[in-house]
């Protein structure tokens, strides 16, 4: 038997901003006369220290049990109130806010209506109130360790912020080595600093940092628990090299007579079917290609094996799982490049001197398939190369958004192609030019006086149809130049496509894997677009890079870092409060008819086959009340959106 | 003018009552038979999905919702264009076949069987199933409980519900039955046989060795020359569950056979002011009022109907008793109301001995008891025979089979003119002015609608207690002079 | 001790009640033993005079079945009211309206209409109506009036007590009557049942979760056994219905339907049930779930098939 | 005097109910015939309070959610859209007019939205005029 239920009740002026149209002290008048009211008070400002104090002292000299503020939205003060009553003894969820501002005082133009409207937002607190019941806001435990999904730039800066703090990480990667899209980079824009001489380091910090667990050519198959508590199943895939025994010295890959295509260098040259991906990969471990390995398909050549003196060729090798504990989890799963091929008009692949951004960027760099010159498929040098910008972005056919970044990295290549190939003509066929973040736009004014011919306008197509002499032998741009806006045609001999980031093309599977959710775009959802960009909606769990969008190394870097922050804040701290206003089954009424089972976003909802019932897992669940509304036996309550309350809500609100 | 009520009588949908105005010679002037209860099942049925109307129509009558079940089953069937496997059928037939033993035993002898076994002026006290015992000994006593619960079992066992089954489907019933059910059901059957003959017997026994029951019978106070209405099978036997509906006019000679689907053509529902309840008749005879005789188009459903309306019964046992009703009452038609409790009997013996049958039939146990109906739905008529009398289910739906229009006539409903009439005739007859009104006179005129066991006569009548009659007699002023029983 | 007295009562009902009644069988002489039976029109002989004669709360308990559909029901449910000191609901009629409750659809004109003029076999071309009070040569005759809604008891005066069920199955009306003999009855307004929790409890057929991709009608399929119905695409309405009946339905095969009422503290059984369903719907298209939400042919009646005039809103909006 | 209708808005806690202040922020003019009521996600609305606002007064109600992708709850909003499909069948069984029962989806930045689409709700219901149900009482 609950005692006898207190009210008191403080509408707030505001200055003029409730006053001004709200009659408050007739609302404070109504409101007094509503049964449970103590106390109905109106004054300046609620939000104010005397403001504050009033409804301390109220609680004190009334002995009031429940306290409702009206005024501003409860996204401002709700929980400076509640922390008002909490002072005075009371438990937070003991208070209720109206909104007579937003949605009332500011709104509404006559004062008599906004009043009336007032007294209905006000008496359906009231009514509310009367049903709350104080919660607990409980706290878990931090395991002290960290999941990092993805070894790009921003998996490995998040990483070692982490380990260097002196907190484990386990760092998994689905390829050979971690390096990701930068590893492949030859320069960065705007600073024109080569990418390996600051990437390398990084790269072989991590190898060596023994809070790092490095876990290559691995994949993360299943994540279950919750903030502070996670359990990750990791499928280490077999290398069929041993680790601990390999010294690096690659002499297998030397020996091995079999080959594959090089997906490091974007189909450019060939790998072995034993292999690195780089030279500077982290492990420098290499992996058999069991595909093209013709001991897995034939069974016979062992040269290799032959040939490694520390054996550490292990032909028998097979798949690991091994399951971490960890406390959070950072996704930095990076992005795809769109593939132009979908583009028939631009001849990807039906000409062979049009290549993608990232096939150039190999071509440019010293340790790539033609180390580090640029030059056509015949093994000439091109005269006149184009750059298309925007392929695949800004483009209702595939996608909306601006990629951010191939602006700059055009801007790039076209230094790069003047600094090796100085009589080289250039153009540039861009929408807008997009030079927002610092030295960017700087970058932009330097590259105009390097004589690149800049062609504002959308390019229609690349053929090798020709028409004039000139354009002989060459490959034809065509395009409207919409500053003269006349269609030309430029012949070059080389033509690169400056390809869209996107989404990687399993990134559903991984939101899944993960629980968080994605935006239109593909792309993983942060929690908050301004201000929590990093955090996702599953508790624990941040999304970093460009897994999150589109985005240069800086910001990935920044990204990484922040989120590295949260989650050492969260382990320093060693617990974390999770959502008091959740979901609970009645185990007396449940008949077990798992309709709510898969409704919960979180998972948090299993059954228990013995009893006959659901189960809720308090620490995953976050209050959204899916699962409460579906119950046909009404065997769930949503704590503080109990249906009592809501129902005496619509009762209060429609007086 | 005095006025007689008796109230509350009936309760075919709730209550009924029975006004009977004597005028100032003390004589009697008339007669009304009221229900004063709707509730509007034909109206609501709309906008239902047909498969529903099974398990919605027999919450018109919780006594037979087997018959309500049965008929919108069939309907069904016709209005989804689908006949069901025979193993289906069967076992419709045999829950029909267990729902007729429970159902007629109960009315033999808790309800009209007290009249006859006691004796019409025997204390109300007395007038009634313990009384029977009393007199017929405790075993038969205990039968009867037995009969009742027994079938009841089978009725579970394969409708899902001992009241309101759920077992049809348009195609075919929901649930097939295993070898053990079959054997119990087998059992019992054989059980029902032995009982049904052992009530014939005691019918034989109590009544008509009785010269004085026996005049009553054929006494002219509970006579009705009528026409009569029941199912009939391809030989033109009795049948509850399926078959054409036969008509005999008053000289016994067939009037009309006709498909389920045609009942429209010859029957017609007539409304009066004073009672809910509407009052059917022969349409190509027409509406005379409440009036006998050739001319007139009231006629008689329920046991002694079906009998008469039929060449015999199916079943050897069942056959032989009805040749011997025929022959002690002189031949067909019989029109005596009160040989219905007979007729009733004899229908027991069939309904057990084809509960016999079909629990013995190798089929009964099949697992092929669906059709999955694909044809696009539009209009059927399901008629079975209620214990209470021909019971017909009429709808028309839209091409996904959602209920557009529902036309319902309920057994009792068929006898309302004809119960009106025997009430007035038995009346008039016994209450002759002067005369004390005796408790035993007033029974002997609720004798006279008792037989057709209206609805409201079910098994939920007369526990230990007496006459489901209350009878209050006013003067012309309406001052209350006399009322039975006393107290 | 002095013998119990004990009334039962029809008002719009089918009988089915009576019967169920009866359905106990042989502790129907258990509890004659323990209950004199002051008033059961369909069984003894006291008329209402005679009730109204009792002084009143002389009857301990009153077994009310059947819904509020007329004056003369709403009359003696107040009577027996005052007379009794326990008020019990018995079966889904009394209860939540039961299946006739499906009229409040419709509304007293409609429905003669239909019964009287409209009907296929209806001859009636003066269209007479049933009246009231009538004028026959030799004096008046009397009809109750037909109300435009059906009420529940509980609309029409205080109740103590419910048993659920159309008809309520035989073990939940002697766990009611053996309470009462006993002088063992739970707190008022209890709903008397083997349990608050819904048919699934009772009910053996197993259970994974559930995702509707195509709702059926039960004569459409021949359902795989052993497998909760509702998955199946049947809408069995078990899962938002009070258990206690044994599931007899869902092991004949067939769907529940619902009658044994709500779930103990759910307000609406209809709504409940419809959330349920929707939420598992599996799809997030907007079409394709209208496109199984229209395979729903009767949401009224099927969610409603025992409690409309129960419900938030108890009936349609005729104007 | 005219019909003022009432008309009951459900706002979920992270797009509507932000929309409905942002347009308060911006000072936009709004009727005042719509009551919100906060609820964590729009998936929290049970058809019952549909009803019960009906039942309690209300002549409308309008059920305000994130844009689909958007839901905080990653699909409580594809909830609540089956929910009022089922729903919304069914009050038309009723006999309820399916312009009193609204399912719109607001972001935090639509002000503007939320403004118009209560102004458009408050108009179309004061067409309808009061709603009307069977109280039961009624035996007329």
């Amino acid at each position: 038997m609950k005692d006898k239920i207190r009210i008191g009740v403080y509408i707030c002026h505001c200055g003029t901003n409730i006053a001004g149209t709200v009659d408050v002290k007739e609302v404070a008048k109504f409101i007094q006369g509503l049964p449970s009211v103590v106390i109905a008070k109106d004054y300046m400002y609620m939000c104010s220290d005397p403001g504050q104090n009033m409804i301390k002292e109220d609680i004190k000299q009334f002995g009031l049990n429940r306290v409702v503020v009206a005024s501003c939205s409860p996204m401002l003060h709700e929980h400076t109130f509640r922390q008002a009553v909490q002072d005075a003894g009371l438990n937070p969820y003991l208070f209720e806010m109206a909104n007579i501002r937003e949605h009332c005082s500011w709104i509404t133009e006559d004062p008599k209506l906004a009043t009336e409207k007032a007294k209905a937002l006000v008496s359906a607190a009231v009514r509310r109130i009367y049903y709350q019941e104080p919660l607990e806001v409980r706290e878990v435990p931090v395991t002290p360790s960290v999941l990092v999904v993805g070894g790009g730039i921003a998996g490995i800066q998040a990483s070692l912020e982490i380990a260097n703090a002196g907190h484990k990480v386990y760092l998994v990667e689905r390829e050979p080595s971690i390096g990701g899209h930068m590893a492949q980079f030859d320069k960065t824009f705007p600073t024109l600093d080569c990418a390996s001489c600051i990437f390398t380091p990084l790269l072989s910090a991590v190898g060596q940092n023994p809070n790092i667990e490095l876990m290559t050519y691995s994949e993360v198959e299943e994540v279950s628990g919750y903030i502070g508590n996670f359990k990750a199943k990791i499928r280490k895939r077999a290398r069929h090299v041993d680790e601990d025994k390999c010294n690096g010295c690659l002499v297998c890959v030397e020996k091995c007579p079999w080959k594959a295509v090089s997906e490091f260098d974007e189909g450019l040259t060939e790998r072995k079917a034993i292999y690195t991906p780089f030279a500077q990969a982290v492990p420098n471990v290499p992996v058999i290609d069991t595909e093209h390995c013709v001991y897995f398909s034939k069974g016979t050549c062992r040269a290799c094996e032959k040939f490694c003196d520390p054996k550490a060729i292990d032909f028998k090798q097979q798949d690991k799982e091994v399951e971490v504990e960890v406390g959070a989890i950072i996704v930095a799963t990076g992005y795809d490049a769109f593939d132009p091929s979908a583009i028939t008009d631009y001849g990807y692949g039906r000409y062979g001197n049009v290549i993608t951004a990232l096939q150039f960027e190999r071509m440019c760099n010293a340790s790539g398939p033609t180390g580090g010159n640029i030059v056509l498929k015949d093994g000439s040098e091109p005269k006149s190369i184009a750059i298309i910008h925007c392929v695949g972005s800004r483009d209702k056919n595939y996608h909306e958004y601006c990629s951010r970044v191939c602006c700059m990295y055009s801007l790039k290549y076209s230094h790069l192609i003047k600094e090796k190939i100085e009589d080289a003509e250039v153009y540039q066929f861009y929408i807008d030019m997009r030079c927002f973040g610092k030295g960017y736009e700087e970058f932009y004014e330097r590259l105009s006086n390097e004589g690149v011919n800049f062609i504002r306008g959308k390019v229609g197509e690349v053929t090798d149809r020709t028409i004039t002499e000139e354009e002989q032998g060459k490959l034809v741009v065509v395009a409207e130049d919409s500053l003269m806006s006349t269609m030309i045609r430029v012949p070059a001999d080389m033509v690169i496509l400056s390809t869209a980031l996107e989404a990687r093309s399993d990134a559903e599977a991984v939101a899944r894997l993960f629980n968080i959710s994605r935006s239109a775009d593909g792309f993983f959802l942060e929690r908050h677009p301004k201000l929590d960009p990093v955090a996702t909606t599953t508790e624990g769990t941040f999304v970093v890079g460009c897994a999150q969008g589109p985005k240069d190394i800086p910001d990935a870097v920044a990204q990484a870092s922040a989120a590295a922050a949260r989650v050492l804040a969260m382990i320093s701290q060693g617990k974390v409060e999770i959502e008091a206003a959740i979901a609970v089954i009645d185990e007396e009424l449940c008949s077990g008819c798992k309709i709510c089972n898969l409704l919960c976003p979180y998972s948090a909802i299993t059954s228990d086959e013995e009893k006959k019932v659901s189960l809720i897992n308090e620490a995953l669940c976050k209050g959204c009340g899916v699962c409460v509304a579906a119950c046909p036996s009404a065997a769930i309550a949503g704590k503080h959106f109990t249906t009592e309350q809501i129902m005496a809500e619509i009762e209060g609100v429609l007086v | 003018m005095r006025k007689i009520t008796i109230d509350p009588v009936t309760r075919l949908e709730g209550h009924g009552k029975i006004e009977i105005f004597l005028n100032d010679a003390g004589k009697v002037a008339n007669t009304y038979f009221q229900v004063p209860e709707l509730r509007g099942f034909e109206k609501f049925s709309e906008g239902r999905p047909a498969e529903d109307m099974p398990q919605i129509t027999q919450r018109i009558c919780g006594v037979c919702p087997e018959a309500h079940h049965m008929a919108s089953t069939k309907a069904l069937d016709e209005l989804f264009h689908v006949d069901p496997p025979s193993p289906a059928k069967k076992l419709r037939e045999l829950l029909y076949s267990a729902f007729y033993v429970t159902d007629h035993t109960t009315h033999f002898y808790i309800l009209g069987g007290p009249d006859f076994v006691m004796g019409p002026d025997a204390p109300v006290a007395e007038r009634n199933i313990l009384g029977v015992i009393g007199k017929v000994g405790l075993e038969l006593g205990g039968a009867v409980i037995n009969a009742r619960m027994q079938n009841h079992k089978i009725i579970q066992m394969v409708g899902g519900r001992a009241v309101h089954p759920v077992f049809g489907l348009p195609g075919g019933v929901s649930k097939a039955l295993n070898e053990e059910e079959r054997k119990e059901i087998e059992q019992i059957a054989r059980d029902s046989v032995e009982f049904a003959k052992l009530s014939l017997k005691v019918f034989d026994d109590i009544v008509l060795q009785n010269k004085e029951y026996v005049d009553m019978i054929v006494s002219d106070a509970f006579t009705h020359r009528t026409y009569y209405m029941g199912l009939v099978d391809e030989n033109n036997k009795v049948n509850f569950y399926d078959g054409k509906v036969r008509v005999v006019d008053p000289e016994g000679k067939e009037f009309a056979k006709y498909a389920p689907r045609e009942y429209l053509k010859h029957v017609a529902e007539h409304v009066e002011p004073w009672s809910y309840m509407k009052f059917p008749y022969l349409k190509n005879v027409g509406w005379k009022g409440f009036a006998d005789g050739k001319d007139s188009g009231v006629f008689r459903v329920a046991p002694l109907a079906r009998l008469n309306a039929a060449d015999g019964m199916a079943t050897p046992l069942a056959q032989e008793a009805y040749e011997k009703m025929y022959s002690t009452l002189g031949g067909k038609p019989v029109h005596h109301t009160l040989a219905m409790h007979w007729a009733r009997l004899i229908e027991l013996l069939y309904a057990a001995e084809r509960l016999l049958e079909l629990s013995q039939d190798p089929e009964i146990t099949s697992p092929d008891i669906r059709t999955i109906p694909t044809a696009v739905p539009d209009e059927g008529v399901g008629i079975v025979e209620a214990p209470r009398g021909t019971l017909i289910h009429h709808y028309v739906t839209d091409e996904r089979g959602v209920i557009k229009k529902a036309n319902l006539i309920v057994a009792t409903v068929n006898n309302a003119a004809a119960i009106n009439m025997s009430v007035k005739k038995a009346a008039m007859a016994l209450i002759k002015p002067g005369k004390e009104i005796t408790e035993g006179l007033l029974n002997r005129i609720e004798m006279a609608w008792r037989p057709y066991d209206p609805c409201f006569a079910c098994a939920t009548h007369n526990l230990p207690g007496s006459s489901p009659l209350p009878i209050e007699i006013y003067d012309s002023k309406g001052k209350l002079i006399k009322k039975f029983p006393a107290g | 001790m002095a013998k119990l007295k004990v009334a039962f009562y029809w008002a719009a009902s089918c009988g089915g009640c009576e019967i169920a009644q009866l359905q106990i069988g042989d502790k129907l002489l258990k509890l004659a033993e323990a209950a004199d039976i002051v008033f059961w029109p369909v069984a003894i002989d006291v008329k209402y005079k005679d009730v109204e004669a009792m002084p009143d709360k002389s009857i301990d308990a009153c077994l009310f079945n059947g819904a509020i559909r007329n004056s003369e029901q709403e009359h003696i449910a107040k009577m027996l009211r005052e007379k009794s000191n326990v008020m019990i609901a018995y079966g889904a009629c009394a209860y939540e309206g039961g299946i006739p409750g499906l009229a409040n659809l419709f509304n007293r004109q409609m429905i003669f209409d239909r019964a009287y003029i409209e009907t296929e076999s209806t001859d009636n071309k003066d269209k007479t109506f049933p009246q009231t009070s009538y004028q026959v040569p030799e004096g008046e005759l009397h009809l109750p009036e037909f109300y435009n809604t059906v009420k529940t008891l509980r609309q029409t005066i205080d109740v103590d007590y419910i048993i659920p069920g159309c008809p309520p199955e035989e073990k939940t009306t002697w766990l009611a009557l053996e309470a009462l003999i006993e002088g063992k009855l739970p707190p008022k307004g209890t709903v008397i049942s083997h349990s608050a929790k819904a048919v699934c409890d009772d009910c053996d057929l197993k259970r994974d979760v559930k995702k509707i991709t195509k709702i059926y009608r039960p004569f459409e399929i021949i359902p795989e056994p052993e497998i909760c119905l509702l998955e199946q695409g049947l809408l069995c309405q078990g899962i938002a219905t009070r258990g206690g009946c044994g599931a007899p339905c869902t092991q004949a095969n067939m769907p529940c339907t619902g009658c044994y009422g709500p779930v103990e503290g759910v307000i609406d059984q209809g709504t409940h049930f419809l959330s349920a369903l929707a939420s598992v719907i599996d799809s997030n298209d907007p079409e394709e779930i209208q496109r199984i939400v229209d395979d729903v042919l009767d949401p009224v009646g099927t969610f409603y098939r025992y409690s409309l005039p129960d419900s938030l809103l108890r009936g349609a909006s005729i104007k | 005097m005219s019909f003022e209708p009432k008309i009951i808005a459900f706002l979920c806690n992270w797009c509507s109910y932000r929309g409905a202040d942002l347009a308060g922020i911006s000072r936009m003019k709004c009727a005042p015939n719509v009551r919100p009521i906060r609820v964590m996600c729009s998936g929290r609305v049970e058809p019952d309070f549909v009803l019960k606002a009906f039942e309690a007064g209300a002549d409308g109600v309008l059920i305000l959610g994130c844009h689909s992708g958007d839901c905080h709850y990653v699909e409580g909003n594809y909830k609540t859209i089956r929910r009022i499909a089922l729903l919304k069948k069914m009050l038309s069984q009723l006999g309820i007019e399916d312009e009193r029962l609204r399912l719109e989806w607001v972001s935090a930045s639509e002000g503007a939205r939320f403004v118009s689409i209560t102004n458009e709700m408050t108009e179309q219901v004061r067409k309808l005029g009061p709603f009307s149900h069977r109280n039961g009482g009624s035996n007329g």
